[in-house]
């Protein structure tokens, strides 16, 4: 997926805003470099700068925005990493390695289906910003465990956006994967364009192939180097083992094995 | 004026700071990375992935899980197998700067002698690493790193068959490391690198189930420095040859300490997943916090402690 | 409805939350806490720190250094001696609401079973911990712990000598712990703890030499919970006795963990240098996090992993 | 030393100001419990609370003062815990242990002489002060490195202060044992109360037998509980090994084997 890889670095970067979104944590930081390289659907290695040696690795965190040479991430604070990145507060600093891996191919045509499950819907802004600003006809699809997730859809500003949660505390009842066939046949969608959970991301490659339309999915996994070095972060695809970070986070929905 | 230069046995090194077999890979480094890698590489050498016979996809994922202050592995050597790291990796190596020292493993005991003949011909490699110590695998039934016999036996077989610069790579899981740096020794080894990982395991938080594919797998990172630092301590009083020390390095006082301990180089593992390209910066640093101490080379910092 | 009672095999615990020998004082705390210890114990049972035949002055200091999450000491086995435990602080231990459980060790073989004699005739004393793997003494030559005959041995001696709870704590210095558990076994143990602290050492930052007096030390704390609970994991699929687990909990879910890979109860050592009185907070969030996953009793717990 | 032990327990305290005081760092929080029972000479076990397991374990730390709920700490960043401890902000919040140790005896009577080395000076404002009370002529004696460390003399406000530095940077230069003997005769000192690095220590209590003069030193030790249960911060003395934590850390200066 995704163009030539751009030259990834290591950056020390301050801490300038720090607000719950919901149960999420949205975090802004300077960070010009990866603000001016970093496109759709690549990645952060992000940890706290500092003495401590424990959370030790950094996490792999989705670019959610970019305002000029500011970078934003949107933070679930599910376990001992993303909370203590959730504390931190303004002026404290990250080290930031990136930006990193494919990210979505922006080389297609037509319609475009866009489908974020969860903190899924992080970096998915980025891509519906830059469909949009291609041209091409895009529509939304968030689904949620329930509304404090939920509102984390607002941060996809001016794209066409229609949200789902488990216990209907806000939008629509239900997971998306029930909507999400007739939505493809009623937008005549070209393509898909997933993040979220497993589960969510087989049942768009099934729907996908389904209804004669293509998918890029982004997937997730634990991560160490970030950089395609260690061979933790496989997953199981039809060619075998494949790297998430270097050979994805994005991949053809058909190449992965559920 | 402080110099970081130092021979590991034959092999000279610009300064005593190289990387962990697995855990930086120069060739995907530097498709990622900005840097100028076979110019300015940041290690004073080179150590590959280690490779085997046969290639190998690895264990099943998830392979990584991060505990405190360390990381649990149980990748299980996924490798390209031996040929094609000769025929496609050495040649790209060989422009690196750095004597580039390969690691092999076995699925037998007979191929750390087979793998060490494949390599003895090889311009490209300078010094081979024989890793008897993975705890993610079980090649040939039990683990051959926790038998003196078996240890002595597979180093002589490598030596027999190479001329090149022999290292054996130990396994901390043991009742008594010093036995098994001697059955090195004793086999012909030309140094010994201590430490692999420690046996842990950890659970998924939610589940309760072994988060890790293969249910258990190797503890790193500074979480088993003491461990590691006591290693060399003791391997380096014990046995005349030169030790690489690992496990947990870190910081420049970390290198500091494990010199003092009684290392001639270490190398540097998990930390490369915190700073990518360490080497070079804990160099500098290094030589800052010996000055202070008013010591100017390597070789009268070692074993000092 | 979540309940916390278990049983520890004739122990009955009203959690499953005790405190790792050494690193809790009943009589020290409550001079000095806060707390009405003798009406409320934090544990579901008290082990003092081990006792040995003669009193023990302990290592020369320092004793204590902090690692990366985890601590290393060198105490030693500082303690009065089993003549005056017996004499001064068994009867103050009377009143304590939950069973005592002694903890002894033996400067050689036959004394794990004179001990235990000493205490079999005492009411005070609900079950005796025969700590056969103190990293930092020498007791009679090498480690007895590391020894499956002998570890036998001083099991049996002191099975001989007492009908009493009999535990056995093991060390996971040994290149398998599993075959020491069984030896405990065979010796007549009811239960196995598992696991007495790593082997490490540090250095001073500043004059590089060891920091602890005794040279090495055993490591504790969240750094080594991945070895302890692959140890505990290992153990308790192995032999069919319950088994006691710590090593670096810390937290509700820590001992959720250990319950998970197959302790039946949990000890607590180097947390309460964070928290004085861990146990009953930790049992309290041990309840919620049960309920979360629907889990109502230890036992449903116990080896779910 | 010290009158009978008061019961400690452990705190959960917002820091409500942190400031540097030369290569120092003042840092209040409040604990209104600490503030109300603790007496000059005892001291905390501190760590930041929070997610992180690294450091680990607290570190002792001398009450430094008290204003009125607010307890103060002078901290020299010398390690990971200190520097850590040193870096935290208005708003997060300390794990407290405390008061715990003996702290000084007051129960003496005539003129008294307080030497202070390094950081060692942190916990004898609060002693100066109740010395002051007690209507004791007091005068202090602090020794530093440097002017870096020597301007944290200025936070014993009224107390009657002579500083000397090894580099003569502030106040005069040189070691205070070489003041130290004849400073004593002058004052017709009864007792000394000394805390700072042993060999000063050593030295204080040299002095004080030659002079006739009793003395009362606060030691320091790697601790790990900080109330006696764990055996770790001994020190040797003339009966033998004694936990600095809850047998001191203030003894007298001839029971130390130095
Ligand atoms: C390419 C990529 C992009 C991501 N983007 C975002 C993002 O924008 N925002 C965000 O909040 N999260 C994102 N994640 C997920 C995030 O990296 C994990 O939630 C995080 O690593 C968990 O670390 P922890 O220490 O908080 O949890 P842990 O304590 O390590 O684990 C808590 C739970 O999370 C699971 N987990 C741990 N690490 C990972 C991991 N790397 N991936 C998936 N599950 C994991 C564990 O199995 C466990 O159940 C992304 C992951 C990837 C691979
Ligand atoms: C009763 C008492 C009161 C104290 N009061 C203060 C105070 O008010 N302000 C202050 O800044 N410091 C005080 N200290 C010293 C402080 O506790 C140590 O500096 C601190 O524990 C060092 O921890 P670290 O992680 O920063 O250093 P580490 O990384 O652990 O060690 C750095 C250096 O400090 C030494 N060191 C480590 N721990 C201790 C220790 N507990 N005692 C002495 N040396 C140690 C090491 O040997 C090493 O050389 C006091 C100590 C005691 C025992
Ligand atoms: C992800 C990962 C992969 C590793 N792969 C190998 C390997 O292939 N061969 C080997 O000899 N050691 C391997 N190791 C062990 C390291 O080389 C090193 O001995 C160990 O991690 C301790 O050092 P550290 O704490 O600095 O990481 C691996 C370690 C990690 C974390
Ligand atoms: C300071 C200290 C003293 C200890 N003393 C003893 C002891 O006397 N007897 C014993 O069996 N274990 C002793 N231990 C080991 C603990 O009981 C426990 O097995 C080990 O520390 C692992 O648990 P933890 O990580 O929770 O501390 C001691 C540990 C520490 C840290
Ligand atoms: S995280 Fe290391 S290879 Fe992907
Ligand atoms: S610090 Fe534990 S006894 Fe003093």
């Amino acid at each position: 997926m995704g163009d030539l890889p751009i030259p990834a670095s290591l950056h020390d970067c301050p801490v300038v805003e720090s607000r719950p979104v919901g149960s999420y944590r949205l975090v802004s930081f300077v960070a010009r470099e990866v603000a001016a390289l970093a496109r759709p659907g690549q990645f952060l290695m992000v940890r706290a700068a500092g003495y401590s040696l424990d959370p030790l690795l950094p996490r792999p965190l989705g670019v959610h925005d970019i305002d000029s040479d500011l970078v934003k991430i949107l933070i679930e604070p599910v376990g001992r990493g993303t909370m203590s990145l959730a504390s931190l507060r303004v002026g404290d600093r990250l080290s930031v390695l990136g930006p990193l891996g494919n990210g979505f191919s922006l080389t297609g045509a037509g319609p475009a289906l866009i489908v974020g499950g969860g903190i899924g819907a992080a970096p998915l802004t980025l891509l519906a910003r830059a469909l949009a600003e291609r041209g091409r006809h895009t529509e939304c699809l968030l689904g949620f465990k329930t509304r404090g997730q939920a509102v984390a859809a607002e941060l996809f500003r001016n794209a066409d956006v229609e949200v789902f949660t488990e216990d209907g505390s806000m939008g629509s009842e239900g997971l998306i994967s029930e909507p999400l066939p007739e939505c493809l046949r009623r937008m005549e969608a070209a393509e898909i364009f997933a993040c979220g959970p497993d589960p969510m991301l087989a049942a768009v490659a099934r729907t996908a192939r389904d209804c004669g339309a293509s998918a890029q999915v982004s997937v997730a996994a634990h991560m160490a180097c970030g950089v395609g070095a260690c061979q933790g972060c496989v997953i199981k695809t039809r060619d075998g083992y494949r790297r998430a970070c270097s050979d994805g986070p994005v991949f053809p929905a058909e190449e992965i094995a559920w | 004026m402080v110099t970081l230069e130092t021979k590991l046995g034959s092999l000279k090194l610009k300064h005593p700071i190289i990387n962990a077999s697995g855990t930086f890979d120069v060739l995907e480094a530097d498709k990622v990375l900005q840097a100028d890698l076979f110019n300015e590489f940041p290690f004073a050498a080179y150590v590959p992935k280690t490779v085997t016979m046969q290639p190998r996809t690895g264990n099943e994922p998830p392979r990584l899980y991060e505990t405190a202050a360390g990381l649990l592995n149980s990748i299980g050597l996924a490798n390209k197998g031996i040929e094609s790291f000769i025929a496609e990796d050495l040649p790209r190596l060989a422009s690196l700067p750095v004597p580039v020292i390969a690691s092999i493993a076995g699925e037998r005991t007979d191929d750390y002698g087979r793998c060490s003949e494949m390599l003895a011909g090889r311009e490209e490699v300078a010094g081979i690493e024989l890793n008897v110590s993975c705890p993610n695998v079980e090649l040939d039934g039990k683990a051959l790193g926790c038998d003196p016999g078996r240890t002595e036996r597979a180093t002589a077989l490598a030596q027999a068959a190479t001329s090149k610069f022999l290292i054996v790579k130990l396994t901390p899981n043991v009742t008594d490391i010093v036995e098994l740096a001697q059955a090195a020794a004793s086999g012909g080894a030309d140094c010994v690198s201590v430490i692999n990982t420690v046996h842990g395991m950890a659970l998924d938080p939610w589940t309760l189930k072994p988060v890790l594919g293969h249910t258990t797998g190797g503890l790193s990172g500074p979480a088993i420095k003491p461990v590691a630092l006591r290693a060399v301590y003791m391997v380096s009083h014990a046995i005349d040859l030169p030790v690489i020390g690992m496990g947990g390095v870190t910081t420049a006082q970390d290198v500091l300490e494990f010199l003092a301990a009684g290392a001639t180089a270490v190398a540097v593992g998990t930390a490369s997943f915190r700073d990518p390209l360490p080497g070079a910066r804990l160099a500098g640093e290094l030589v800052d916090l010996m000055e202070v101490r008013g010591i100017d080379s390597v070789k009268e910092l070692v074993g000092r402690a």
